[in-house]
């Protein structure tokens, strides 16, 4: 674990703040977007958390965090110059090396690692879709980065306050056509399930960003398994064929001592 | 050169229980749900012990709960588990998912002997082949280290679970100790199937910029690599003193780690923290080499290399 | 961000005794002869620990004597000395060849009470600053360890050496049991002016290929990084329960690792195998190391530092 | 430490044979002539052996062994195949960045680094000029590597049985003008002392490898301490200056507990 200072935080919508820390770049070479960080808060706790930023030159990284309770609330509004730890990044991001159009679809902070992931997209020159929903207007974060990567940006709001008013999953269902796409997807696990069953309908394969109850991080002690899968490890990012297999998948996940719990919604 | 020869046999048994491979998924890795654990046969083990588990549920510590070092890993996970008797379900649904050729030891604990042996017992009803009673888990306090650190009180231990359970019952040990034959001693002499060696070592880590502790429990077990050599170490010594069999544990991480510690004299091995840095491949990939090792310098089973280093005479050139 | 100062003192003081800087030569390292360890202070070292020494001279174990591993080594030198008197000759040479100003230890054994309190008695005749009595070496059987691990013979050891020399008297402390506290207590109750902790932990290596174990004592002592976050847990558990300055020792490579310690509650540092990798040079790069961060973050003091990580308010962020 | 089988033994002379041994090449990059290894002899012994060749492709080394006591005569005498443990490179080697003439001077089987570090002076350009002393006739090695590296190579016996008859200083006293060379010398420690003497006669800078006691090898144990120098790791290889100011030089070592004693010869 690095533990580094905030060089700079950035508000990215009403809930939520970009946190830049600059680790050594040494570990960083191989890093793919999909994967995430373990992210210290001393004296509060440690929570998994997306990159969603990655600058060269000088090298830094950024998070962006969405206050939901304790860990979020706290790290979103630490002062500048405070101090958290960064280890990773661990996991498995998104393969970006498929040739057809790439829809990047997402719901509330789940943008953080699509919007990385899109950028490195364009970049090796993919034809990209963006479909982003949030609550409501206030939520709407990277709006500009979205719309930098391709004008076939689309945003939805659940109350209709910002864009097309409806669930982002609605605009996904106009956007497809048989075969002719990919979709990364992460956001709530219902939000994803339905992607899962449009992409399925529509022949197109699908990634989903995956969530659970992260304590090592590392794929250790198991806490983030999802049928037999540890999220951290062999995750996030599924395949829609992985997922397919996960009878837990959309009904349970593990509480903090292993105990199967149905699903209750994430509040993101 | 000693010559070559086709297919060594890895299979071992420990009283009465086959295990197709000595490599076993080690106590509270990647063994939450049974799934996990089926995940892990799936990908090579042997077989695998359960995380331990007892009678009431426990959350376990608050995160950060593991500290990720270069050649090891601090946790501090605290025995998170959802209790034995939900576990069950996990069990069940570890022998839907595998062939019925890989055991299941489940890895009990407990604040007083009693709880011991009430847990053991729950968790026998479901049918796993083993019980290993750890008794040295460093980083929950009154929850074992203290039963384990003292020969009188695991004597006590294995005798109460002995008359609870009818499955053959492992005990492990922690090499916080000032001799861990003694400690070995006890469970030979109180009728205990096998020893598993060692458990983690108690360690911090602390971060100098805020000077805090990182893990929020203080104190956690240092495993991985680090301790190798005072797992291989205390393998040696249980070996050469006494006859009960020993599951080996602590920082195996290839092939010539495994065949270090059967030459000390294991009879069956454990992996965990490998897990974090190879995944479950490192199953496969140890169970290969183990083979391909084997091959080449012409031992045809376990049998012949256990324990080499403990007699001069059958020391090679 | 904190305010930055110049020169931070890094001196310390121990029972008395001013050191300098807290780094220093750990025994057994380098400190074979008097030039030697006058070597290691002018590379930086704030004072130096002598080999252990015993009334009779020792060849010490037969070639191999050290297992050089990646993240430490296990070592069975077997406790090698010319005999403390004749030893005298080199704390001579070391007094001749230094300023004054950087203390000398003198660690010392034996194989009885009497044994240890004659050769602390002998060296002490010299002029060193301290005895510090080894009472942890694994890998010399009868000679250490035994003693080192009971709280009652820890006890009488000291008030027989106490009552046989008139300088402080330091005792070196063993992982290797069940609670490192007890027997720092032991020390604190029988008078020591400070615990040194920890040596090193019984270990071994096997060669795969012949089937040997490499040293030719079998077991050795793990030292180097391996054995930090277990150096780290001992320091901050004695220093948050005793008053009993303690001297830390446990894989201490760049002063990151010093920083630790101090915040665990060290008082000060001693330095071994990382001398193997960055020969004597670690002294003056640790201690610029520690005097930059100290710049950095605001520290004007190494009781600034010590043991912040002991308390809740003494954090920072 | 790497255990290898003997690849190959060669003889050298009546009292010396090499032995081959092919370790994991990625320890060596760094390896300069003057170094080391610490040989393992299972059940026997360990003990240091200067490296006499360095073959590439495939990657390979030597250590030549004159067999003078139980661990150097078996290790000269175990058979190909046998098992043999390798730790190391270690020790400062040869500089041999001068620009000047190179004389190497050795006696015995001090001829093993002399000879490899001949060649790589040579193949940096070095002009060289090899004195090379042995008891007598049977025991001359390595003639034919002396002979390509320079023609200007001159053998001395000490009984006449082969080439100059007399010692090998009496060779270099000849040899040597006011300034106008460097030496690099292995061999017998009074040996070396009479070739300092001789080399600040001529103001000719010297490099001489030491030989004491080892234990650890490492630089931790001390065992091979001369004059607060550690042998294995500030040398072996050490100049001149540096041994002028180590009155244990030509006088004593230490036994293994660490007891001064004094110096008694060398049997190479
Ligand atoms: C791979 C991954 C990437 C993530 N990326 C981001 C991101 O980029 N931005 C962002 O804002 N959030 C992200 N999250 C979610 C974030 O980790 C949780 O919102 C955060 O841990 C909540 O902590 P809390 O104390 O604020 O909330 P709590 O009030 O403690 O809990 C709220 C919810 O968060 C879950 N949660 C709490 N602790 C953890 C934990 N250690 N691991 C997983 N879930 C936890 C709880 O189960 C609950 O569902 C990610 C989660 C995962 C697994
Ligand atoms: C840096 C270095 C490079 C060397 N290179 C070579 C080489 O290339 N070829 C070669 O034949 N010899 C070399 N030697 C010498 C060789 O190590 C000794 O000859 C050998 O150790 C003798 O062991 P023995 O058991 O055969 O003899 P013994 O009968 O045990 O002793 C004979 C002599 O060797 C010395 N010796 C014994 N063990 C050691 C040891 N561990 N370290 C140092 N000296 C020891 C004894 O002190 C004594 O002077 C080198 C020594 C050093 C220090
Ligand atoms: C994250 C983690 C959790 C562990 N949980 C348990 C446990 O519940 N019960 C137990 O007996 N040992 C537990 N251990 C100890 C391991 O089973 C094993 O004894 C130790 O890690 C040494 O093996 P390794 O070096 O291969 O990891 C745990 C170890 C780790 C790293
Ligand atoms: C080669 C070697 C020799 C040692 N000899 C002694 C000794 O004589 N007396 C002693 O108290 N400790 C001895 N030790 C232990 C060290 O003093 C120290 O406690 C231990 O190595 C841990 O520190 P480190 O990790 O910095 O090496 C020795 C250690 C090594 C590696
Ligand atoms: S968080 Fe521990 S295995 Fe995934
Ligand atoms: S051989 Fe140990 S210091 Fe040189």
């Amino acid at each position: 674990m690095e533990v580094l200072r905030i060089d700079e935080i950035r508000s990215e919508c009403r809930s939520s703040s970009t946190l830049f820390v600059s680790p050594d770049p040494e570990k960083w070479p191989g890093f793919v977007p999909g994967q995430f960080v373990m992210v210290w808060i001393p004296g509060i706790d440690e929570v998994p958390m997306s990159v969603s930023y990655i600058d060269k030159d000088p090298f830094r990284i950024g998070i962006t965090v969405q206050g939901i309770g304790e860990a979020t609330e706290s790290l979103r509004t630490l002062p500048v110059g405070s101090r958290i730890g960064i280890r990773g990044p661990y996991g498995r991001g998104f393969d970006l090396s498929g040739k057809k159009r790439l829809v990047g679809i997402c719901g509330g902070v789940g943008a953080a690692s699509i919007v990385l992931a899109l950028e490195k997209a364009k970049d090796i020159g993919r034809e990209i879709v963006v479909l982003s929903g949030f609550r409501s207007k206030e939520l709407v974060m990277f709006e500009d980065r979205f719309g930098r990567i391709t004008p076939d940006t689309h945003i939805s709001t659940d109350d209709g306050s910002y864009g097309f008013h409806g669930l982002v999953t609605d605009l996904l269902r106009k956007e497809l056509k048989m075969n002719d796409a990919e979709l990364i997807a992460c956001g709530p696990e219902m939000m994803m399930k339905v992607v899962l069953d449009i992409g399925s309908e529509f022949g197109v394969h699908s990634q989903c960003s995956l969530e659970r109850y992260m304590k090592c991080g590392v794929g250790v002690c198991d806490s983030c398994s999802v049928s037999g899968h540890r999220v951290c490890q062999d995750g996030p990012v599924f395949t829609d064929e992985e997922i397919e297999a996960m009878p837990e998948f959309g009904s349970s996940h593990r509480d903090r001592s292993g105990r199967v719990v149905s699903l209750k919604e994430c509040v993101r | 050169m000693a010559p070559e020869r086709s297919d060594p046999t890895l299979d071992v048994e420990i009283s009465g229980i086959r295990f197709p491979n000595p490599l076993l998924l080690a106590s509270g890795i990647a063994d939450e749900t049974g799934l996990s654990m089926a995940k892990a046969v799936e990908r090579g083990a042997g077989g695998v012990v359960t995380k331990s588990l007892s009678l009431d549920l426990r959350e376990g510590h608050r995160n950060p709960v593991v500290v990720d070092l270069q050649n090891g890993m601090i946790n501090a996970m605290g025995l998170p588990n959802p209790g034995a008797s939900h576990y069950i379900r996990e069990i069940e649904e570890y022998r839907r998912h595998t062939s019925g050729k890989n055991p299941i030891i489940a890895s009990v604990f407990g604040s007083t002997i009693e709880g011991y042996a009430e847990c053991a017992r729950t968790i026998a009803a479901s049918g796993v082949d083993a019980i290993e009673l750890n008794g040295s888990c460093p980083n929950a306090e009154g929850l074992g280290l203290e039963f384990g650190q003292d020969p009188d009180v695991i004597s006590d231990l294995i005798k109460a679970v002995r008359s609870a359970v009818s499955i053959p019952v492992f005990f492990k040990l922690t090499p916080m100790c000032n001799d861990i034959v003694k400690l070995a001693s006890a469970c030979q002499d109180a009728g205990a199937d096998a020893v598993v060696a060692i458990n983690t070592m108690k360690s911090m880590k602390i971060d100098i910029r805020t000077g805090r502790p990182v893990l929020t429990n203080r104190f956690g077990g240092l495993s991985g690599p680090a301790i190798k050599p005072v797992g291989v170490r205390c393998t040696y010594e249980i070996a050469s003193r006494l006859d009960i069999p020993v599951i080996s544990v602590g920082g195996i991480s290839n092939w010539e780690d495994a065949v270090e510690y059967i030459m000390a004299g294991a009879s069956a091995l454990q992996i965990g923290t490998a897990v974090a840095w190879g995944n479950l491949d490192v199953f496969s990939r140890i169970r290969s080499g183990i083979s391909g090792f084997m091959r080449a310098e012409g031992y045809s089973s376990l049998e012949e290399m256990r324990g080499i280093a403990l007699e001069v005479k059958r020391w090679r050139s």
